[in-house]
């Protein structure tokens, strides 16, 4: 059906699977602070969680088959959202499944880790249907607060602390420039309602408005910093290397994304109008993170900052889909999210069940030989650093997510040939880093005074396995999943005029 | 044998014994495979299933032990040891002459059925296409003609001779099989040298011939020496192989065929003495000079005497070398269109055949004698091919065929001898010096007789063989000078006569050095008083039968074997045979360089002056050699002094190799080694721009990891500095 | 024979059939596989690991040889064609099709692999499963790149090569193995993703209604680029297989990658692999810009390189100390004559380079087996550590030789067929350049002989080298083939030659046709835009 | 009255993030913080004027999350004091590179 979000039960339909999600929370937490701290109470939790987090997919699935619509409002219903919520939630079961094992293995028993987890992405979600930047700025703070506490989680960890303060410094400053573009955006055009900034960047010739563009330029800040865009990335390494690590491959993959869906849908909602005022900024942004990104992750000792760094070029890749600045990429940058989060949670899966306690055994070198102790894990390592490489078959799905943000960067009304050419060289460079550990893994004898390696958890096994057959078979089928993401590109600015124009452009440029 | 059998329209040998022509090469071919077999079978030990030497070498140990053992001897450097016969040796010896006199004796029967009908055309067999690409379609194809045929019974004849001397003269060899699955190899190359009917297939003898002298000079690789010389002989022959590829390019790019038959019908269009003809030839003549060892490529022959004296007679002798002389020949049809270039053939053969004689003048070694010596011959049959007188030329090739290969053969049983007299008490004195021997005329008579003759035929004394080749050569030469389309060409504005008249000269006193230095040769050998050592000379002794027999058949011939061509004026036989057997391939070539029967240009009386100067100089430098020479002075090799001044220089053949070596050879490695491998491949591409990038990203990370310094403060104000960058951007548009 | 494959329909699933046979081998070994290291108790199921590999790959010879009888050279089309559905949404198939030039380079690779699989029977001593799954894996990329009619398929097909023999190179190599592999994978994947985008730009640009299409039959029928585009996307492509070739410069990852490569590895790398790249230039480079390919400045340039190639890599060659570096050069200099046959562009010595491609394969492939034989038992690649051994093993020393000489290009093995008909037919477009390639023919005598001769000739002073053990059933039983071939191919390669013909016409024609129509769309401006490259 | 007002908010934003540039401790950064989201507050309040609540309703917002999220940050400097008993980011760099 078509939600009319002006009746408010409409809207609360519309909202459903979110309420959904941060309803069960909200009980859940009361259940989990109810009981006393264990290992037990921690990891049953953690179950109700993931069984929580299914529901919600099968309601949104639920949605999907009904392909909802909606009329213009502060939400959007559309495969977009939906696409980039389940994407969410797979993010969310897998860092749940880590996290049982992780939190044994660490002697974390609060069962509320989970709980916060799922707030977290119910902000997400927020993020994902917002289509109003007051939504908007409420989706990322709910998302964020959750995330602070969860980079300090772990309470005996004095980097962990460490990374939890810088990111909160720092996010809570991001956050005021996200504002000051909010509040500039809002004087420019008189509202906050994405459908309707666009109407009216399009209709009057904002594109050299001041008060638009510093307020453009204050967003790309916001979302640049949330998704770790060079040079706002300097939060990232050491806030990935701190957190536990499967909260790091919660931000990498989860948090990312949900940054990203709402920079891609604000963008092209509201400021495909005025291309030239932003495409300039965004294509030196995605170039400076790639390159950045990828040049200091060579020289990188651990294989958390490694990944760090490798995701920060990752945003570059992804960014190029923004800069094309056309609906139809949004495919492939759907389609990428789904190839990064699989292999970002395989990658962090294989971390999370060689790492020692105390977080130890962190360091690439440690790794050496695992070939010959542990075959299938250095296999699907492989697989994994292969598939953030972006190399055919072997890398699997990998390769496909970076082909298609290739050709639409090629197909877009104005090619960005420059562009591809520049994500392909980085990418060559960023061979340098992933193959290191492949060669560590596979190529270096194991050292006599190597500590053996745990035994994997259950819960790990179980992603680390999904997350290889995954890739592998959506490397050489993708079908489904292109057709299914294909669908996501229906963001379309809705041109519905309205009567307060005339009142904008006077104010728009104010006495 | 596949026979797709094109119909050769009617030819008088069609369906006669003719048409077992490809037996002539397949024959040796065979005896190749059987005593290759039998060598490698007999030396080849087996080894283990897992080779890694960390575990699997002690059973393999004693064998290999042992061959080495046995090859040590043969290693020792000189031809003849007294250790016991190869243990195949009996059956390797019936099969290697067997095959080649088998093959002679069908050569001959097909020889003789060539006489009997009259073939103006060559008889044309195609066996499979080879190389079929569009319009170049090269086949496997067999050429016989009056030519060819001349080629393949001297190369049968002489070549059986040879192998039944080797069987005496290499008995005791331990490569023994080996060395006569080389010596067929060589034979059927040569053959299919002298048999193909294209200039590719040609071309598949040329090089193999070159293979196989490559293998047998190299035959005791154990010295490296041989082994350098072995090499040395294959790319020098590659240079000369590089200008004949040139050659056959250019003929495929301008006439579109590569059989002779068909680049013989489509002569004629090409311009008389135009560029392009000019250059075929001189490209061709460097392949002749690479393979024939003319100027500058003859520094090869002298080295290739390393290998066994049979193979040096038969190879570096009479067959092989003399391949270039064929080639010129089988192209008379390009060479007498291009008149510049066959003066080049004929200037260069006359300049190597003074040069080289001059060199044989000082050399102690009897076979480094004998190597010039061969060089000088050769330079006269290219002075011959290359005035266009084709017919002399082969003419002079056949009788050098028998006489140079007797004097190879005496030679290697004068050695035979020395070397079983030094071995016998454990000398290590050089059995090949002849300031070692001297007076060996009492101990080997039979040898010493036959090689006189071969000596006063070389010289060109009447009436053995030498001397008719050798004349009609010089006669020929003297008489395209006075009027020829040779004589009205010029060459570096030098008008042809004049050059043709100097080439006489040269002609003329070479024969005088070749006198000269061989009489040396003889008397040091064969005359004056023994050095060899009291002690050895009770062991100085004739050579078998098996060795001295073959001597006697080429002693023969090379007195009787100017009979084949008789000039028109010395009317003791019958006139010109080889002139009639050889005009139907070579005639009309001959005809037109000579502006058709230059015959009667000069009278029968000059004729007679040019004979009676040939034989007078000849007998001149006879008589100085035996007025000058001392064979009382000489003392052995180990107390003799080394030369002084000019005499040196010769000795040193003019120290042309060392020059060779420090201008092209040295240079070449060291800019390969130091400038191209170090400096660019290494340094500059490998180096700077591969390994540097890729340093240079590194370094770059680590400045950026640096940035990254923990201090939160810093982050921040990295922040600021993009939000004014990213303010900037948008606002200054 | 071909009655009987009509009968049982071959042409409809060989191609298939080839790409996935050594795939379920490569499955079966690594489930066999087991994590212990031990090599004691292994090496029972090492043993069988080898037979699976052999027979695996024996089976693929033998299904493959079918193509010899059942292809038919006057069909110009393509043989045994497979078209499906891959991924629709992007215009990209599944098509697989072979022509004489493919014929005869699957050929050429399943002859090569089962021998390569003798060939490190015992070399091979830890992760034997892993190792021969590597090389079965290898196998279907290998041959995937000679079948694929579909741009996109065949960059797939050229990337999945790369990572076995990362493999290969990586854990089964010599003591620098680490540095060479990263070096090979680096180094070809970089121009490799350039060709990717430039794939990607001809797909949309031929493509319809928002879907590429990456079908090669279409995109060379569809040649209406700009000529400054054209050069670009050349470039890419050029770039990547200058890169495998190995053209000069570009070809310095070689040495390191054949000197530590395992022996199987290089003979892959030197028999196959680098077919791919000059495979590429025939197959694509030239068919899909024929105006800027022939443009005489870039033409000009290549041919250059390529002569360069032949002389550079015949000196370097001369000056190396290790014998498996030495081939390495060489590879560099034959693969220099290759290229020129391909740019002089007449069917001679297109036909000739063909023949080089096959030659080549076999007489590199055999030296590099022949040295990983003594090295097994000498474990020293440097000729120095030499000399004389001729005597000690005379069947190694006879191999040696005959496979050597075939490599100078003695008239009568197979070596010469090819320079021959390179050089014969490059002579009339470039007479000049083809006189100083034909000088290599010199060269290769000199360093080959040279090598050879402190091999197996000169003195034999070296204690370590008296006992070294002759070679065994299994390797001289490996070489025979080889022998054959050589001898073969040298005496009558007309089967052959025949087989490849037509392709060969065909490419010279289409392509020659091409430059003409491109010849008046813009041949000045493309040199312009040289010039402006070279900026 | 608007260009004023707006001024008057980007002179407070700019203090604050000057105030983040320069201090180190950890409290005074957060305060700074605190004030720049005040000034954006400042601004939608005088958009609010002429485009109704809408600015005013996203102040309320502001101030509220401001609120939860000075807790959050409160409790994480607590925690890092915990382990240094000190909240001065000059020395807080263990993690860098």
């Amino acid at each position: 059906m078509t939600f009319d979000l002006s009746v408010p039960s409409q809207l609360m339909a519309a909202f459903a699977p979110d309420m959904l999600l941060m309803g069960g929370a909200m009980i859940l937490l009361l259940w989990a602070a109810w009981r006393p701290e264990s290992e037990a109470h921690q990891r049953s939790v953690g179950v109700a969680s993931i069984v929580l987090c299914v529901t919600v997919i099968i309601a949104i699935a639920f949605y999907i088959a009904r392909g909802d619509s909606s009329l213009p409002g502060i939400i959007a219903v559309d495969n977009f959202r939906w696409t980039a919520d389940i994407v969410f939630l797979i993010a969310t079961i897998g860092t749940i499944a880590l996290s049982m094992d992780y939190n044994a293995k660490e002697g974390i028993t609060a069962g509320e880790s989970h709980v916060l987890l799922l707030l977290a992405t119910s902000g997400m979600m927020t993020l994902a249907a917002a289509r109003d930047l007051m939504i908007v700025f409420l989706g990322i703070e709910i998302m964020s607060v959750a995330v602070y506490v969860l980079a300090g989680l772990n309470r005996r960890s004095e980097k962990s602390a460490e990374g939890a303060l810088k990111y909160f410094l720092l996010g809570a400053f991001s956050t005021a420039f996200l504002l000051y573009g909010i509040a500039l955006v809002y004087g420019a055009t008189g509202t906050t309602n994405l459908t309707l900034i666009g109407t009216r960047v399009a209709q009057v010739g904002l594109s050299s408005n001041a008060m638009l563009v510093v307020g453009i330029a204050m967003l790309i800040i916001g979302f640049g910093f949330k998704v770790a865009l060079a040079p706002f990335h300097m939060w990232a390494p050491d806030v990935y290397e701190g957190a536990p690590t499967p909260i790091t491959a919660y931000m990498a993959a989860a948090v990312k994304a949900a940054a990203f869906a709402a920079f891609m849908r604000v963008w092209l909602e509201a400021f495909s109008g005025v291309t030239s005022s932003w495409h300039g900024p965004i294509w030196w942004l995605a170039v400076a993170t790639m390159v950045v990104g990828n040049l200091i992750a060579l020289s990188q000792k651990n294989i958390k900052r490694m990944l760090a760094y490798s995701s920060i070029a990752h945003a570059g890749y992804i960014l190029v889909t923004i800069a094309t600045s056309t609906t139809a990429s949004t495919g492939a940058f759907m389609f990428y999210l789904i190839a990064y989060t699989l292999a970002t949670f395989g990658a962090f899966g294989v971390i999370v069940a060689l790492e020692r306690d105390g977080a130890s055994q962190l360091n690439i070198e440690d790794y050496a030989g695992l070939w010959t102790v542990r075959p299938w894990l250095a296999s699907a390592m492989a697989v994994f650093m292969l598939a953030l490489l972006g190399f055919p078959i072997f890398g699997g799905i990998g390769f496909f997510a970076k082909y298609w943000i290739i050709q639409s960067a090629l197909q877009a009304p104005v090619p960005q040939t420059k562009l591809a050419i520049i994500l392909v060289l980085t990418s060559v460079v960023s061979a340098g880093y992933y193959l290191y550990v492949v060669m560590v893994m596979f190529m270096r004898p194991r050292k006599e005074d190597a500590l053996p390696f745990l035994r994997t958890g259950g819960w790990t096994k179980f992603v680390i396995g999904a997350a290889a057959i995954l890739i592998l078979i959506l490397g050489v089928l993708p079908n489904s999943v292109v057709r299914w993401t294909q669908r996501s590109n229906n963001v379309v600015p809705v041109a519905a005029a309205t009567p307060q124009i005339t009142a904008v452009s006077n104010v728009s440029n104010p006495r | 044998m596949m026979l797709l059998q094109i119909a050769t329209q009617a030819h008088p040998l069609a369906g006669t014994v003719a048409k077992w022509v490809w037996l002539l090469p397949l024959l040796p071919f065979l005896g190749f495979l059987i005593n290759g077999g039998i060598s490698l079978f007999s030396a080849a030990h087996v080894g283990p299933s897992d080779p890694d030497m960390g575990h699997g070498h002690d059973d393999s140990h004693g064998d290999a032990h042992a061959i080495s053992e046995a090859e040590d001897h043969g290693a020792h450097g000189d031809d003849h040891h007294a250790v016991k016969p190869h243990r195949y040796a009996g059956i390797v010896s019936i099969i290697g002459p067997l095959v080649l006199a088998a093959s002679f004796v069908l050569a001959f029967m097909i020889f003789t059925t060539m006489r009997s009908v009259d073939m103006t055309t060559p008889f044309i067999q195609r066996y499979f296409s080879w190389m079929p690409v569009g319009t170049l379609q090269i086949d496997a194809a067999i050429q016989l003609d009056q030519l060819s045929m001349l080629m393949v019974l001297v190369i049968t004849g002489v070549g059986t001779l040879i192998h039944i001397f080797s069987v005496g003269y290499m008995r005791e060899d331990p490569g023994y099989p080996r060395y006569f699955a080389y010596l067929n190899l060589f034979v059927f190359f040569m053959l299919v040298l002298v048999l193909g009917a294209n200039y590719p297939v040609l071309f598949v003898g040329w090089e193999g011939v070159g293979l196989c002298s490559y293998l047998l000079i190299g035959f005791w690789f154990s010295e490296k020496a041989n082994a350098d010389a072995g090499k040395k002989a294959f790319i020098v022959n590659r240079i000369g192989d590089f200008g004949f590829l040139i050659a056959m390019f250019l003929l495929f790019s301008n006439i579109g065929v590569l059989d002779f038959a068909g680049v013989k019908a489509a002569a004629p269009g090409l311009a008389f003495g135009g560029a392009l003809v000019t250059a075929i030839c001189l490209f061709m003549f460097l392949g002749c000079a690479g393979k024939s060892a003319q100027i500058p490529l003859y520094i090869w022959l002298p080295d290739a005497m390393a290998g066994p004296t049979p193979v040096s007679a038969l190879i570096h002798a009479a067959t092989m070398v003399t391949a270039g002389v064929y080639l010129v020949a089988r192209s008379s049809f390009l060479f007498s269109i291009a008149p510049v270039a066959s003066l080049v053939v004929a200037l260069i053969g006359g300049l190597t055949a003074l040069f080289a004689a001059t060199i044989g003048l000082k050399q102690w070694d009897i076979k480094k004698v004998l190597a010039s010596s061969t060089v000088s011959q050769l330079g006269y049959m290219f002075v011959g091919v290359g005035v266009g007188a084709y017919t002399a030329g082969m003419f002079h090739l056949m009788t050098h065929a028998f006489f140079k290969a007797l004097l190879f053969l005496g030679s290697g049983s004068v050695i035979y001898a020395m070397h079983a007299a030094y071995h016998h008490t454990g000398s290590h004195e050089d059995a090949q010096d002849m300031r070692n021997m001297g007076g060996l005329r009492k101990y080997m008579p039979i040898t010493w007789g036959l090689m006189w003759a071969a000596t006063l035929a070389i010289a060109g004394i009447p009436p053995f063989s030498g001397f008719f080749s050798k004349d009609s050569i010089l006669g020929a030469t003297f008489e395209r000078a006075g009027h020829s389309t040779l004589a009205d060409a010029s060459l570096f504005g030098i008008p042809g006569s004049t050059l043709l008249y100097l080439i006489y000269v040269f002609g003329v006193a070479a024969a005088f050095l070749t006198a000269i230095y061989m009489t040396r040769m003889m008397i040091y050998t064969f005359h004056g008083p023994n050095r060899t050592g009291s002690a050895e000379e009770s062991h100085l002794h004739e050579a078998p039968w098996v060795m001295t027999g073959p001597l006697v058949v080429l002693g023969v011939l090379s007195v009787v074997g100017g009979w084949f061509n008789l000039p028109a004026i010395i009317p003791i036989g019958k006139i010109g045979v080889l002139d009639g057997w050889l005009d139907p391939v070579v005639g009309e070539a001959t005809r037109r360089v000579a502006e058709a029967g230059g015959e009667a240009a000069h009278g029968a009386s000059d004729e007679l002056i040019l004979i009676v100067v040939a034989v007078a100089v000849a007998v001149a430098g006879m008589a100085l050699a035996f007025a000058r020479l001392k064979p009382q002075t000489l003392v052995p090799a180990s107390q003799s002094p080394e030369e002084e001044g000019f005499e040196r220089v010769l000795a040193h053949k003019y120290y042309v190799d060392e020059a060779y070596e420090a201008a092209v050879v040295n240079p070449t490695y060291q800019i390969s080694k130091r400038v191209l491998w170090r400096g660019i491949d290494a340094g500059l591409i490998d180096g700077l721009l591969v390994n540097g990038s890729s340093a240079l990203m590194r370094g770059f990370g680590w400045v950026g990891s640096r940035i990254q310094s923990g201090a939160v403060g810093t982050y921040a104000w990295v922040l600021v500095v993009g939000v004014l960058a990213v303010l900037g951007a948008v606002t200054l548009r | 024979m071909e009655a009987f494959l009509q009968s049982i329909g071959y042409d409809s699933w060989v191609l298939p059939a080839l790409l996935i046979i050594p795939l379920v081998g490569a499955i079966i070994l690594l489930g066999l596989s087991q994590t212990a290291d031990s090599d004691a108790e292994l090496s029972g199921s090492n043993a069988r690991a080898r037979v699976i590999a052999f027979v695996v790959l024996l089976i693929e010879f033998i299904v493959s040889a079918g193509l010899w009888w059942s292809f038919n050279p006057a069909n110009t089309g393509w043989h045994a064609a497979i078209d499906s559905q891959w991924i629709p949404m992007w215009g990209i198939r599944f098509t697989l099709g072979i022509d004489g030039i493919a014929l005869m380079m699957i050929l050429l690779t399943t002859f090569i692999m089962p021998l390569t699989v003798l060939g490190s029977w015992t070399s091979i001593k830890k992760k034997v499963h892993a190792y021969f799954a590597m090389m079965m894996i290898l196998t279907s990329g290998m041959l995937g790149v000679f079948m694929a009619r579909d741009l996109f398929l065949f960059y797939v097909m050229w990337e999945v090569m790369l990572v076995p023999m990362y493999f290969i190179i990586g854990i089964w190599g010599g003591e620098r193995r680490l540095y060479a592999s990263i070096k090979f994978f680096i180094y070809t994947m970089l121009p490799s993703l350039l060709m990717l985008v430039a794939i990607l730009y001809l797909g949309i640009h031929a493509g319809s209604g928002g879907t590429p299409n990456f079908s090669y039959d279409n995109l060379v029928s569809h040649p209406t680029l700009a000529p400054r585009v054209a050069l670009w996307l050349f470039g890419a492509f050029f770039a990547a297989f200058a890169v495998k070739v190995p053209m000069f410069p570009f070809h310095t990852w070689l040495p390191d990658a054949h000197v530590e490569a395992p022996t199987a590895g290089s003979v892959i790398l030197a028999g196959i692999m680098l077919k791919m790249g000059t495979f590429g230039f025939l197959r694509f480079a030239l068919p899909l810009f024929p105006g800027t390919a022939m443009n005489p400045t870039v033409r000009a340039v290549i041919v250059t390189l390529a002569v360069i190639g032949i002389i550079y890599g015949a000196l370097v060659a001369m000056v190396q100390p290790d014998f498996k570096k030495l081939v390495a050069y060489s590879s560099v200099s034959h693969l220099g004559f290759v290229m020129l046959g391909i740019f002089a562009l007449t069917l001679q010595s297109v036909q000739g380079a063909l023949m080089i491609m096959i030659n080549h394969g076999i007489s590199t492939g055999a030296l590099f087996l022949l040295i990983g034989m003594i090295y097994e038992r000498r474990h020293s690649r440097a000729i120095e550590s030499y000399g004389g051994i001729a005597r000690v093993v005379p069947v190694f020393a006879a191999l040696l030789t005959l496979v050597s000489l075939s490599s100078i290009g003695l008239p009568g093995t197979n070596g010469f067929v090819g320079e021959f008909l390179v050089l014969v037919g490059a002579f009339k477009p470039y007479p000049v350049f083809t006189t100083i390639a034909a000088t290599g023919v010199i060269f290769a005598a000199v360093y080959l002989l040279w090598a050879i001769q402190r091999i197996l000739f000169n003195p034999l002073d070296k204690k370590e080298n008296e006992h070294i053990p002759d070679l065994n059933w299994r390797e001289i039983g490996l070489m025979v083939p080889f022998i054959i071939v050589i001898i073969w191919l040298g005496v009558y390669p007309a089967p052959v030659l025949r087989r490849m013909e037509p392709s060969a016409q065909k490419l010279v024609t289409t392509v020659t046709q091409g430059a003409q129509l491109g010849a008046q769309a813009g041949a000045p401006a493309v040199a312009v835009s040289v010039t402006g490259a070279a900026r | 009255m608007l260009a004023e007002s707006l001024a008057l908010s980007a002179v407070l934003f700019t203090i604050g993030v000057i105030g983040v540039l320069t201090r180190r401790n950890a409290i005074i950064i957060f305060m700074c913080v605190e004030l720049m989201l005040n000034a954006v507050n400042l601004t939608f309040i005088a958009f609010s004027r002429y485009y109704g609540a809408a600015g005013q309703v996203f102040v309320v917002f502001v101030m509220t999350v401001a609120a939860a999220e000075a807790a959050v940050g409160l409790a994480i400097i607590i925690s890092i004091f915990r382990h240094r008993q000190s909240v001065n980011l000059q020395n807080i760099n263990l993690l860098r590179g």
